[in-house]
């Protein structure tokens, strides 16, 4: 399946993607709003590690063997069966954070406010992870079969 | 053929899903003594502190059975089996034939013999029903006193104080949480404890039970009396084997089982709170009755009855657990047990947090975090894949310990998709 | 007004030409009948003919035709000639006074031999040794034109419509056996004797219909190897391109014509390695030697003729033939003139030279055989 | 510390109603010019430091920045201008020389600008590039006088080795040092992409590189850095680089702690030792050393490839050049007083050499007039900034041109004139890792490629529009130039007619 792979020889440390993942999440699908605007503005579903010159974004593998799907005690956290997306079902999400626990990418974020667990889903709804678009220098790519 | 699943829950979950994925045809039948709807065990305190409603208990979608083609038999016990002819006994007298049946009958309460057990308002508190008739019980300012204060009793405590429930918990150990934390980390639980006004008793336990119809009063060994409106046992669970008692299949304290999950008996699995299988940090087989490993030896048995091999490379306890805003993670070897671990600690007791790692040569065999628990499961990785820790051992404490941290090889091999399955 | 030599002109035009390649001779009015039928492509500013063959009792000599716009220009040119060639036979070009052939300069002709001690003194060969007296006569004696200076062959032009020049020159009485002729239609000039055309430097005339967006860099690749293009005009780049590669560099005249109008690099790629090499060097020694822009063009030579068009074929070329003759012209209609039933008739595609020489001479192999046979 | 009497060059203006506080332009600028400020809850910025390369204007997901130049004025002075009075504050705080970067900024008169192109009318139709053949590629490199042939039509001719162009661009040498190691990959992966050349400029060839050779040309320079057989060998071409148009007269000076790990290994000097490269070679006091080394390099590159030169534009350069045409040399590159550079002294940047287009005329001219022309390319170099400077260049006389700035602008430079102070926020002319990777060579590699494609085709519209359809036929072609706003003797060096003429 394609994923979000990142190329930290070239990744900036801008966080950009994490500005439009918030974004992308946010009710309102702009940046000045979702900021200024959004109240239960959500949490960014993207790790960025930096230890400069390092730095790069990392965000669920959606594991073809997920570990978070199969620890979730309510069984939340889904893999769908066709696109391979993980996904986590933020009505029955309780917060007990097993996938926090289980996850070895640590990808899958705390979302405190609304105590759920926030994690990629590869933006499903618009069909291109915002991240990877908005990246101003093409450290991240979504493909297939890794990089 | 015929699968048949005695019990009705993660473990059931993991084998079906398996199944499923690879065999449409075989019949697949789930037994449970409980009648309801495989649901999350775990979420019974959450339930009961009324954060989760019973529909949204509900561990898989209500269309689970049909549309993997799941016969089930629900609210009847399955009482024994006969491996000879291959038949599991029903409560009613029914038989059920199997070509593989696997055996997921999770654990059961232990309640200690002591006086008093006979009166009411005495439960244990693993099932739905017992979460239900507690709740029913429980009124503002009730005196309610667990014994016991693992992970149920910890779970139970939450609940019953979100309730308005005055909370006693009383605990053998010196600490509460003992088997997934040590003293420094169960005490900043045990101070959160406190400021909420739950009361602990550590090293002590219960005596006797005193009441007529109901329980009145609970008397300690120390020789404290607690006034108790409910009292519930919550020292632990054990494997619930009763269903292979007088068969051949061997039980230590639960059914033996080997990386495929087969017990010594051909066609005969095991997995979840009954079974005893391998645990990869202690090399040898044991009983971890946590959620995730039901779901994962559910799964290996499954593949393995339909004849696909698969093993697990061994389980290891972890426990992601929390009250209110305290948060923790916990996996595998926390109290190393000889010298011949090393420790790594990072606190701040003012901040409540605390990180712990334990390592056994260059592996990561445990830790402990309390409150800084975000990408726990990174240790859980290095753990569960044996990851010599050497190259970046000193950074593992930091506070954004990272992916950035690894090597390049290593990192690169996980991240960029060239992940091994 | 500016005239030709003071600034570049650009005009279009009509051109014909004619060969027996059995090298029997035939009358001017043949070719002056061809290029009249294309009286419409000229604006009567311009005509003239080459005709080879035409001074066979002379035909060792070189014959210079010269313009002079006043005697003091005949005058100091004589001088010069004098003292540097032997002139075997002099007198003003015959002709005829016409209506419509104005402001006639004086029309003179020579036949000559450079002077032995003269040649010897320069240490250059004859063909030199007149190319650098036309180059000094035409740039430094004002009012002196030579137009033409090749051995057996003469050009006749004028300021007027071609037809109206043959009657002038009374080109009905020369017979030759191969002619070209031109009708010009300059842009904005008023139209100058010494710039119509056939161009001509020794044995070489050019008659050429087009313009060269290249002429600067053709002119600046000339001046390198010591041209001097005084008129300013394509014609002239063009006669002296040929004099370059056919006459110094001794290019066979198939590759002549596959530099002016040289393959493309994508086509040389498709060639056999021993035209790919062959090509490769040609393009790139000879890439100003590239005649870009529109054109077709006749040039004619010693023993015959090349007829071509810009590589891409932005100017209109035909061709036929019947029995010996070879024609070529700007229009179909100048040939139907004066050969009704052509045995072939065909219209070459740019940058493919059609190649007519005299038969029974003994010519070297040239390249792409193909293409001799018209 | 005493007074600093700098004010601020730029101010930055920051639309708070749409600053977000993501902290990316405070993560950007390498200059540290934004910050946040907790008290505040705001993000604030530091005037003095902004240098105006508009990093962080162009990464703010809300466009809340603006830089403008800082309205601080002196009092109206035409002759005691802004830039003179700062400079003498400058040297009178350091002592120092005035370094600079990029090329010269001064108002001096752009002969490009003054110079129109032809196009056809009606007697001579232009030619579309859609439709027909439109040649582009170019041959750098000596050419015999005349081919020979024997009687099979054989080539006899011994054609000298040359540098083949599918576009009549190359990339100006850059060393490794001046810029990074992502703007080498950039340059050199497009160069191969496009089948033209880039330069590796005088700081040797970094190994990872090496397989970019066929499109590499070499440079050795007074500083001899990397330079040993297997450098010779790997290249194209070997160019001697004699001068840069930015500062003819003056060496070079990569400062030690530029001289990291691999430019050391590339340069062949010690880990953090200064890379001077003195004004002149030592090698070359005159006409007949420089012979010398040409014949050097032909010999050790067994006279496979071609040897070039590259010399700024000065007063003589017409005599120099005929000069090197004469001593052997395949190429002439000649940059004018516009080139940029990744350090010069302010004033000789400024002031010393003379403008391309005059050097490119007259050395034309003055080749031809000695008939040795055509026995040597010419390379225009030195601020050429589009594909109508690229015409004009070959118009008067240039066989292919350098892109130096032009490259860098494609990948990023903004032009602020820093590269110096090695803090190049776009990646480009810094060795700051954490800047470097700022240029992602997978982007810039193909906005070169973008770069140059769209002036070639741009090329070829006014190339048909002249109705020319070999860029050959262009060569030398001045009639295709008129001249606006210029005096006759102006004229008469570039060689062209007044507009109108």
């Amino acid at each position: 399946m394609k994923k979000v792979y990142a190329k930290e020889e070239v990744c900036v440390g801008c966080k950009l993607c994490e500005v439009y993942c918030i974004t992308s999440h946010s009710k309102y699908k702009d940046v000045l709003k979702a900021y200024k605007l959004d109240s239960t503005r959500p949490a960014p579903r993207i790790i960025i590690e930096e230890e400069r010159p390092i730095s790069f974004s990392l965000q669920c593998r959606h594991c073809d063997d997920a570990p978070c799907v199969k620890a979730c005690i309510t069984g939340a956290m889904q893999k769908d069966p066709e696109t391979g997306v993980v996904t986590c079902d933020t009505d029955k999400c309780v917060g007990c954070w097993t996938c926090v626990l289980v996850c070895s990418f640590g990808a899958i974020v705390r979302d405190l406010n609304n105590k759920i667990a926030s994690k990629c889903d590869l933006c499903a709804e618009t069909g291109e992870p915002a991240c990877v678009k908005n990246c101003p220098n093409e450290a991240l790519v979504f493909t297939e079969g890794g990089i | 053929m015929d699968i048949v699943i005695i019990g009705n829950s993660a473990a059931m979950v993991g084998a079906v899903e398996a199944i499923r994925k690879h065999d449409k045809t075989s019949n697949i039948t789930v037994i449970s003594d409980e009648k309801y709807h495989v649901y999350s065990r775990p979420l019974i305190s959450y339930y009961l502190a009324d954060t989760v409603t019973e529909e949204k208990m509900a561990y898989r979608s209500k269309d689970f059975y049909q549309k993997n083609n799941v016969k089930t038999i629900l609210g009847t016990k399955a009482v024994s089996v006969d491996e000879n002819k291959k038949t599991v006994i029903l409560e009613n007298g029914d038989l059920v034939k199997y070509d593989k049946l696997l055996i997921a009958t999770g654990g059961k309460p232990f309640i200690p013999p002591i006086d008093g057990l006979d009166k009411k308002n005495i439960q244990t508190f693993i099932k739905l029903d017992e979460a239900k008739k507690l709740k029913s019980s429980i009124k503002p300012n009730s005196k309610a006193v667990i014994v016991g204060g693992g992970l149920i009793g910890f779970k139970a405590a939450e609940g019953l104080h979100a309730l308005g429930a005055d909370v006693t918990i009383v605990e053998l150990a010196d600490r509460i949480l003992s088997t997934i934390l040590d003293n420094e980390s169960a005490s900043i639980v045990t101070k959160r404890l406190l400021k909420d006004g739950i009361k602990i008793k550590v090293g002590t336990t219960i005596d006797k039970i005193v009441g007529e119809d109901y329980v009145k009063e609970v008397h300690l060994k120390n020789g404290e009396v607690l006034p108790t409106d409910i009292l519930i046992f919550a020292i632990g669970v054990t494997p619930n084997t009763d269903v292979v008692k007088g068969t051949s299949i061997k039980i230590n304290r639960g059914i033996l089982v080997d990386r495929n999950m087969k017990t010594n008996v051909d066609d005969v699995y095991a997995a979840g709170d009954v079974a005893e299988g391998f645990d990869m940090l202690l090399n040898s087989n044991r009983v971890v009755p946590i959620w995730p490993n039901a779901y994962i030896q559910g799964e290996t048995a499954g593949l393995n009855m339909i004849g696909i091999e698969n093993t697990t490379n061994g389980i290891f306890p972890m426990n992601s657990i929390g009250y209110k805003d305290t948060y923790i993670i916990t996996a595998g070897i926390i109290n190393p047990p000889d010298e011949s671990y090393d420790v790594m600690v990072k606190a701040d007791l003012d901040k409540n947090t605390y990180k712990k790692i334990v390592l056994k040569e260059n592996n990561i065999v445990g830790f402990i975090l309390i409150n800084d628990v975000d990408r726990a499961g990174i240790y859980t990785g290095l753990i569960r894949e044996k990851i010599d820790v050497t190259p970046f051992r000193n950074q593992l404490l930091k506070d954004d310990f990272g992916y950035i941290n690894f090597p390049k090889d290593l990192r690169k091999s996980k991240m960029l998709g060239q992940e091994v399955r | 007004m500016l005239k030709e030599g003071n600034i570049r002109i650009p005009s279009g035009c009509a051109i014909s030409g004619i060969i027996d390649k059995s090298g029997a001779v035939f009358s001017g009015q043949i070719i002056a009948d061809s290029i009249a039928t294309m009286h419409d492509r000229s604006n009567g500013l311009g005509g003239g003919f080459a005709a080879y063959g035409i001074y066979p009792d002379f035909k060792e000599h070189y014959a210079f035709h010269m313009f002079y716009d006043d005697a003091k220009a005949k005058q100091d040119t004589e001088d010069l000639l004098k003292a540097n060639f032997v002139i075997a036979y002099e007198e003003k070009i015959p002709t005829r006074k016409t209506q419509s052939i104005k402001n006639a300069p004086l029309i003179h002709r020579y036949f000559v031999l450079p002077k032995l001690e003269v040649l010897n003194a320069s240490e250059m060969n004859d063909e030199d040794f007149i190319v650098k007296f036309i180059f000094n006569v035409n740039k430094n004696i004002d009012g002196a034109y030579i137009f033409s200076s090749g051995k057996n062959m003469g050009v006749f032009k004028a300021v007027g419509y071609p037809e109206d020049v043959a009657e002038f020159y009374k080109l009905e009485t020369y017979n030759g056996y191969m002619w070209t002729a031109h009708g010009r239609f300059p842009t904005n000039t008023p139209g100058w004797w010494g710039g119509a055309h056939p161009f001509n430097l020794l044995n070489i005339s050019v008659v050429h219909n087009g313009e060269l967006s290249s002429y600067d860099t053709n002119r600046k690749y000339l001046e390198e190897f010591g041209y001097s293009c005084t008129l300013m005009t394509d014609t002239e780049v063009a006669a002296y391109i040929f004099d370059l590669l056919l006459r110094k560099h001794k290019l066979p005249v198939t590759l002549a014509a596959k530099v002016i109008a040289s393959p493309l690099w994508n086509q040389v790629e498709r060639l056999s390695p021993k035209e790919r090499e062959l090509y490769y060097n040609l393009k790139i020694i000879y890439s100003k030697a590239l005649l870009n822009g529109p054109f077709s063009i006749i040039v004619t030579y010693d023993n015959g003729f090349i007829a071509i068009n810009d590589r891409i074929k932005l100017r209109p070329l035909t061709a036929a033939s019947q029995g010996d003759m070879i024609y070529v012209a700007s229009e179909e209609s100048a040939i139907r003139r004066v050969c009704k039933n052509p045995d072939k008739v065909w219209i070459p595609k740019g940058g493919e030279p059609v190649i007519a020489e005299i038969e029974q001479q003994n010519i070297s192999e040239i390249y792409d055989k193909k293409e001799v046979t018209a | 510390m005493s007074l600093n009497y700098l004010t601020p060059e730029f101010k930055v203006l920051r639309d708070y109603d749409r600053c977000i506080n993501c902290k990316v332009c405070m993560r950007q600028c390498a200059n540290e010019v934004h910050s946040y400020d907790e008290d505040l809850d705001k993000m604030i910025a530091d005037d003095y430091k902004c240098v105006n390369c508009q990093r962080c204007v162009v990464m703010c997901p809300t466009h809340a920045l603006t830089i403008i130049k800082h309205p601080q004025v002196f009092r109206e002075n035409a002759n005691w201008t802004y830039d003179a009075i700062r400079d003498i504050y400058r040297q009178a705080e350091t002592g120092g020389v005035l370094l600079s970067a990029m090329g010269n900024d001064r108002p001096y008169p752009i002969y490009w600008d003054k110079m129109v192109i032809n196009a056809s009318q009606v007697t001579n139709p232009s030619i579309d590039p859609l439709r027909e053949p439109m040649e582009l590629k170019i041959f750098i490199g000596r050419k015999p006088d005349k081919i020979e042939l024997d009687e099979n039509l054989n080539v006899k001719t011994k054609m000298p080795p040359q540098l083949k162009l599918n576009f009549p661009i190359m990339f100006s040498a850059m060393s490794y040092g001046s810029i990074s190691y992502n703007a080498h990959a950039s340059l050199a992966r497009a160069a191969k992409e496009l089948g033209i050349y880039y330069n590796t400029g005088e700081g040797g060839l970094h190994k990872d590189f090496r397989k970019y050779g066929e499109n590499t040309i070499v440079q050795v320079a007074s500083g001899r850095f990397g330079v040993d057989r297997e450098y010779l060998k790997t290249a194209a071409a070997v160019e001697i680089k004699i001068g840069q148009g930015a500062k003819p007269g003056i060496g070079g000076h990569l400062p030690g702690e530029k001289v990291s790990e691999d430019i050391s290994e590339t340069r062949m000097i010690p880990v953090g030792s200064d890379a001077i490269s003195p004004a002149p070679h030592h090698d070359i006091y005159s006409i007949e050393d420089l012979s010398q080394l040409i014949y050097s390099l032909k010999e050790a590159t067994d006279y496979k490839k071609p040897v070039g030169v590259k010399i700024a534009a000065v007063n003589n350069v017409a005599a120099i050049a005929s000069g090197i045409a004469r001593a052997g040399a395949d190429y002439i590159a000649i940059d004018g007083f516009r080139g940029g550079t990744g350090a010069a002294p302010k004033r000789i940047r400024d002031n010393v050499g003379i403008p391309i287009e005059f050097a490119i005329a007259s050395v034309d001219s003055r080749l031809r007039s000695e008939g040795i022309r055509h026995t040597i390319s010419l390379v225009a170099a030195g601020s050429i900034r589009n594909s109508a400077d690229i015409i004009k260049a070959i118009a008067l006389g240039a066989d292919a041109v350098y892109i130096g700035s032009a490259a860098l602008i494609a990948i990023g430079c903004h032009m602020c004139q820093q590269c110096n102070t090695g803090k190049c926020n776009w990646g480009i002319a810094t060795q700051d890792p954490n800047l470097v990777k700022r240029l992602n060579p997978e982007i810039g590699y193909k906005r070169l490629i973008n770069l140059i494609t769209a002036w070639g085709h741009e090329i070829q519209e006014m190339l048909g529009g002249m109705g020319i359809n070999d860029i050959e036929s262009l060569k030398g072609n001045r009639l295709m130039l008129r001249g606006i706003g210029m005096t006759q003797k102006e004229l008469d060096i570039l060689g062209i007619l007044a507009a109108g003429e």
